[in-house]
């Protein structure tokens, strides 16, 4: 399977200035925009979901997109990312920065545990096995109740003053917590660039391409996906982070697996294997979400059939769709 | 100050949407005013639990109107402000969220779900805004969750399900078996029901846990027949309860045993049918049947009738109704709408809106009040609402309360 | 932190019989596993799809049953027109629907019937309305009769039979007609067919009818057992899920087997961890699959 | 055994059985280094099992193989390039969504670094100066900014040659290099690989033996999965066996 429209399209247009640019400025560009993106959107809160299952889908997007793995068990690193953080907040007292940096860990550690079981198997068994540890994960975490809170959810992951380099800032303020939030997906968007544009991000690209000819070229296939795996779990935790504090607490729902199949629907719908593609899918997902479902409650018929349409019509997703017409 | 209206309008379009959506009711949009008390009403349209969820907008509906049209606080109207929830905390959380920041609710009411609940609870205390939650939870009473500014109008697990243990254990028998939900709802159910058979020196044959969401049962009912209980005690809620019950009748469990539940949900009965309940005795916060015997009931009962096309109020329906007022009640005699103000005029409320006496106790802010012991009906005669018997009434009282210090409160 | 999963009394009553009729039970609940596995699994093996809404189909049944029974029809017709309704839906889906994916890698159909599952539900409730209906179990299925080890709801047994008479049926199906053949060799190896110059597209749209109607009559058989609710087919797809894959995806014989094996599992688990039941069915299928990646009896390499 | 500088690989009663069908039996062949050996044999004859079990593929069922006097018996596949074995697959096997630069550039960055997720790739010149170099030595200098799926069937395969060159092996495997190809590319493809044999070892296997008989230093000829005979192409012209099994039948 291939999606690797927006490289080939780059790799086409070498020449092409303005796109080369934009291209190569692509963090710096997202940067500006998630300045002004606030005033885009009905309310805050809507716009800070929007970025961390932004950033949920861009992690997706690094196995799936990049790597051509159909995971359905994210939302077991999504949850690992959510509940480490709300557990050392709420149980050990630890800083929100602390939360949100072993948040990350936690995301990749999940992904190493399930990856080391799952990496095993590939196409639709992959997606099969992610799917049976996850739910074996959701179930362990909606056991441990005293750590957890179970179904109940963990509540009391607060955070509401946090001071960066000496500036104090009041975290429960919409604008501040959109601004915080907004950091650090700059920070993953940063990150995430560096990984495709190294000499890992190249095997990457080719283990998608063709995982025979990776192998015979002297690549440990299984590593570059238990690694690449690991790097999703990472960027799936630290979103998972964000939203225990963004929403102060944890839901048993993060957990379960209606999360992972969202996330796959995000992904697909901005485009797969795209640097922006998850973003958008995010953002169009929940804001038709937001606006349908104040007009109906029938909204997921209407998730349902833009679902269709787009495996039907649409199979590059809107920016997979915008980078292919560019192309021509 | 036109960007604050066009917000607002397009919000307001927004709420009326949705009452469009589930007609017949509708919001009155011409006389919408800047000043108005808005009142956010998080339930889960959507899903499983929306015919519920209707209902609990329709009470509410009735406690605004009743509002306004007794003049509102000083002129001022409210408005009521309704968001699906999803049955999901974390959307919940997200339109709590939303309504505190974007529509600058004055109070928050709602919630089906104890995890939604919690949630909700959550986000409004960390926000200083008061919520008065109308589901059930005995967590939301303890220190850790609770908040001055958290009200739990609805009944907890622990006054539901003494109010039918102490029922059942002296008239069924000692020898009890539970066939519980595994989940918060369902183990607080069982505590309370341990917790009152302790006087009765009942002896539990078994305790066991099914999985929420269980669709068959047919794995766990020859082992309870096999321990051969007086009572079995089915602790879920919804669609657990109506399959276990359908279940258990096909296994002609209803011949061997009594069964009790610590709450029997009239929509669920509706939903599940007369042969699956028939006879299974349980508790309630309210069923339309009382008016013959409580004035407030009557009149509450008649108002809905005469706003809904003839309906009766369901049980999460009026606690919906019940939830709404106290708060703007209380607002009204604060003469305010500031928290800091309404909080005591609330704690003070001893009110009987549509159930009898109630009150809101001070440590946790649970309102004390009766629990109605029902019984279902082999077949409604005429009326096709006529699906409980009352027979019997635990009556308001805070010794029926798991105590303050219990909880974790000071005294 | 971990609830002991075992309260102290609760071995009380362990007896030969209980074990036997625990047995039973998890077979009874098995065949209706049975019933979507078996479509689930001939659905893939032929056509490649993992259709994620083979539960709705089953949501379906229930309410096309439950919609004829209102109007007066008799429950033992609604047994040969629910199947042939919902399978006739199942043809208008893959004709519509999926025939233009085939050929676009196997996420795509996937993805696709997870939007559809979606539309389908809603457009039930918006029909039925949100909540359930209760569904009676038929006069003549009523009560329980003595199995040797205890009684058990004749329903229940009923259910197992007509798992039994579709199997046979089923079997008798492939063995017998041409088209069973091709279905057959189709499973083995899509291209063999393809090779012998049948009409593929033509085979691929029976045996996707054919999988959905199996599924919607199995929605009309859980009917009286848990009423009907659009939300129905969302728990019994994930079992059956499990059930396929542990059985190996595109085998017929492992999907049987398997559905009957995860029916006993959850019944013996009920009977020591009942609150683990459900994670017993996921466990066991992240262990079948770390033994034996393909299941059972699953093609090894199918799907790389 | 004794270490002969001479003996690049050795297989030593290797043998392969699938399931109960034994695909190949009890084969003990000294490969030598600097030279062209083909595999040749009839359909079915085992060629390709054989050179799988070369190239690390899969393990043997029984026997040992050594290369460079040590033992590589069930060494992972992708160990194989970073020892200096590199091959090219039957069908052809490129990166078909990267240009044909990228293609071998990947290829070439195996022997340095795959983890790397930091440095930018294009900071690794002399990579990119490889894979110029290899695309000029492959004949693919003016194709280098082409989507690899979008080249003609003989520069695929030329592509992948290039990509199996960019580890630096000792020797290089090829299974079927001309497979498909018109006779122009055919022929550029024989004089490619007499090319590449003046520095490294080069194993093949032939499906058509004429192809190889005026290039290769040494045949292998395999039969019904045995050896059937082994020596140069003079001898295994005159060699009875190999004439009644295989040059006796018609060559297609």
């Amino acid at each position: 399977m291939t999606y690797t429209v927006e490289k080939a399209a780059m790799t086409r247009l070498p020449k092409d200035g303005l796109m080369d640019m934009a291209y190569r400025h692509r963090v710096l560009l997202s940067a500006v925009f998630l300045l002004v993106f606030p005033l885009l959107v009905p309310f805050k809160a809507l716009a800070v979901n929007i970025l961390i299952y932004g950033l949920y889908a861009l992690g997706f997007n690094l196995l799936f997109g990049y790597l051509g793995l159909l995971s359905f068990g994210h939302s077991a690193l999504f949850g690992a990312g959510s509940y480490a953080c709300g557990i050392l907040l709420v149980h050990y007292g630890m800083p929100w920065w602390a939360g949100l940096l072993l948040g990350t860990v936690a995301g990749g550690a999940m992904a190493g545990i399930i990856g080391m079981f799952a990496i095993r198997t590939s196409g639709i068994y992959f997606a099969m096995v992610t799917l049976a540890l996850s739910q074996c994960v959701y179930y362990i975490f909606y056991q441990a109740t005293g750590l957890t809170g179970g179904e109940n959810g963990l509540r009391g992951v607060n955070v509401s003053d946090i001071s960066i380099f000496g500036l104090h800032l009041y975290f429960v303020d919409p604008v501040t917590r959109y601004y915080v939030v907004a950091a650090c997906v700059i920070l993953a968007l940063f990150f995430l660039s560096r990984i495709l544009a190294s000499p890992f991000g190249a095997v990457i690209e080719a283990t998608r391409e063709n995982e025979a000819r990776a192998r015979a070229s002297g690549y440990d296939v299984r590593r570059v996906r238990l690694v690449t795996f690991i790097l999703s779990g990472g960027f799936c935790g630290l979103a998972g982070a964000l939203q225990a504090i963004h929403l102060s607490i944890v839901p048993i729902e993060t957990m379960h697996y209606e999360t992972s199949g969202l996330v796959v629907m995000m992904a697909l719908l901005g485009g797969m294997g795209t640097f922006f593609g998850p973003f958008i899918g995010a953002a169009v997902f929940l804001l038709l979400e937001n606006v349908v479902s104040l007009w109906t409650v029938h909204w997921q018929l209407f998730v349902g059939a833009v679902f269709v349409l787009c495996v039907l019509f649409f199979p590059r997703g809107i920016w997979g769709s915008v980078l292919h017409w560019v192309k021509k | 100050m036109t960007d604050r209206m066009t917000i607002s309008r397009r919000r307001l379009l927004g709420t009326a949407g949705v009452a469009v959506a589930m007609s017949p009711f509708s919001i009155n949009i011409a006389r919408a005013q800047e000043a108005k008390i808005k009142i956010g009403f998080p339930v889960p349209l959507t899903g499983p639990y929306g015919t519920e969820a209707e209902d609990q907008v329709r009470a509410a509906q009735v406690a605004i109107a009743e509002f306004n049209e007794a003049g509102g606080l000083n002129g001022r109207l409210a408005e009521l402000l309704v968001r699906d929830d999803k049955l999901n905390p974390g959307e919940a959380a997200t339109r709590a969220i939303e309504l505190i920041e974007n529509d600058k609710i004055n109070f928050m009411v709602g919630s089906l779900s104890a995890a939604v609940q919690l949630a909700v609870n959550n986000v409004t205390k960390q926000r200083k805004v008061i919520f008065n939650s109308i589901s059930q939870s005995d967590t939301i009473n303890e220190v850790a969750d609770f908040s001055p500014y958290t009200f739990h109008e609805a009944l907890n697990p622990h006054m539901t399900a003494g109010a039918v243990g102490r029922y059942a254990f002296s008239k069924f028998g000692k020898k009890v078996v539970f066939l519980t939900a595994d989940y918060a709802y369902g183990t607080e159910m069982v505590t309370g029901f341990r917790e009152a058979g302790k006087a009765f020196n009942i002896e539990v044959l078994g305790d066991i846990r099914h999985p929420i969401g269980a669709t068959d049962f047919s794995t766990l009912l020859p082992r309870i027949q096999a321990m051969k209980p007086d009572i079995l005690c089915i602790s879920n809620f919804g669609r657990d309860q109506q399959i276990a019950l359908k279940q258990a009748t096909d296994f002609g469990m209803k011949k061997q045993m009594k069964i009790i539940a610590p709450i029997l949900l009239y929509t669920g009965r509706l939903a599940a049918g007369e042969a699956a309940f028939e006879g299974v005795i349980g508790g309630t916060s309210y069923y339309w049947g009382i008016e013959n015997k409580i004035a407030s009931a009557k009149a509450f009962n008649d108002r809905f009738r005469k706003m809904f096309g003839g309906k009766v109020p369901s049980d999460y329906g009026s606690l919906a109704y019940g939830g709404v007022k106290t708060l703007l009640m209380g607002a009204k005699n604060a003469g305010s709408v500031d928290p800091e103000k309404v909080i005591p005029a609330v704690e003070a409320l001893k009110y009987d809106y549509y159930k009898g006496p109630q009150f809101y106790r001070k440590c946790d802010h649970q309102s004390v009040q009766s629990v109605f012991i029902i019984e279902s009906k082999a077949a409604p005669k005429d009326n096709p609402a006529d699906v409980f018997n009352i027979i019997a009434t635990d009556e308001p009282a805070e010794a029926n309360l798991r105590s303050c210090e219990a909880l974790g409160h000071k005294a | 932190m971990w609830r002991a999963p075992l309260q102290g009394n609760s071995m009380a009553g362990l007896s030969l019989e209980l074990i036997g009729l625990q047995l039973f039970a998890g077979l009874a609940l098995g065949s209706v596993y049975v019933l979507l596995a078996i479509g689930l699994s001939l659905i893939f093996g032929m056509l490649t799809v993992v259709n994620f809404a083979h539960g709705a189909f089953f949501m379906l049944g229930a309410y096309v049953g439950l919609w004829l029974l209102s109007i007066g029809v008799n429950f033992w017709i609604c047994l040969v027109a629910v199947p042939l309704i919902v399978g006739g839906f199942g043809l208008a889906v893959e004709r519509v629907l999926i025939r233009p994916l085939y050929g676009r890698g196997i996420d795509y159909p996937l993805l696709l019937t997870f939007g559809l599952s979606y539309i389908i539900i809603e457009l039930v409730r918006i029909v039925f309305g949100k909540s359930g209906y209760p569904v009676d179990t038929p006069a003549l299925l009523q009560g329980a009769v003595d199995i040797g080890v205890g009684y058990f709801p004749l329903y229940r047994l009923f259910v197992m039979a007509v798992t039994g008479v579709i199997l046979i049926g089923l079997w008798l199906f492939l063995e017998r007609t041409s088209y069973g053949l091709i279905i057959r060799a189709g499973a083995r190896d899509p291209q063999i067919v393809r090779v012998l110059g049948v009409n593929i597209a033509r085979v691929w749209l029976m045996v996707f009818g054919l999988g959905c109607g199996i599924a919607g009559l199995g929605g009309l058989l859980a009917a009286p057992l848990q009423g009907v609710i659009p939300e129905m087919g969302g728990p019994i797809l994930a079992e059956a899920f499990v059930v396929t894959v542990v059985g190996g995806m595109g085998s017929l014989l492992g999907a049987v087997l398997a559905g009957l094996l995860v029916g006993v599992v959850v019944s013996i688990t009920s009977l020591f961890a009942p609150e683990m039941a459900k994670v017993a069915i996921f466990a066991l299928m992240a262990v079948v699959l770390l033994i034996r990646p393909q299941g059972f009896f699953g093609r090894a390499g199918l799907m790389s | 055994m004794t270490v002969d500088a001479d003996i690049i690989l050795r297989t030593e009663s290797v043998g392969k059985r699938f399931g109960g069908f034994t695909a190949l039996r009890d084969i003990t062949v000294d490969f030598r280094r600097g030279a062209i050996t083909s595999i040749i044999g009839p359909n079915g004859a085992g060629k390709s099992t054989y050179f799988n079990l070369l190239s690390g593929a899969f393990p043997p069922s029984s026997g040992r193989v050594f290369f460079e006097g040590s033992d590589v018996t069930g060494t992972p596949q992708h160990r194989f390039a970073h020892m200096g074995i590199a091959k090219s697959f039957q069908i052809t096997n490129v990166f078909p969504q990267l240009t044909t630069h990228e293609n071998i550039r990947v290829a070439a960055q195996a022997l340095q670094t795959c983890f790397d997720m930091w440095r930018p790739r294009a900071a690794m010149k002399q990579l990119s100066e490889v894979a110029d170099d290899l695309l000029v030595l492959v004949g693919l200098d003016d194709r280098r900014d082409r989507i690899a799926g979008t080249l003609a069937h003989g520069e695929q395969r030329a592509l992948e040659i290039g990509m199996a060159l960019a580890s630096r092996p000792r020797l290089l495997l090829l299974d079927e290099p001309t497979a498909g190809m018109s006779p122009e590319e055919t022929r550029i493809m024989m004089d490619l690989i007499v090319k590449l044999a003046s520095e490294r070892t080069v194993i093949l296997v032939e499906h058509k033996m004429k192809l190889v008989m005026g290039i290769s230093d040494r045949l292998l000829v395999l039969h019904h999965g045995e050896l059937l005979a082994e020596g140069t192409p003079d001898e295994i012209r005159s060699n009875e066996l190999v004439k009644r099994v295989y040059l006796g039948k018609r060559e297609h």
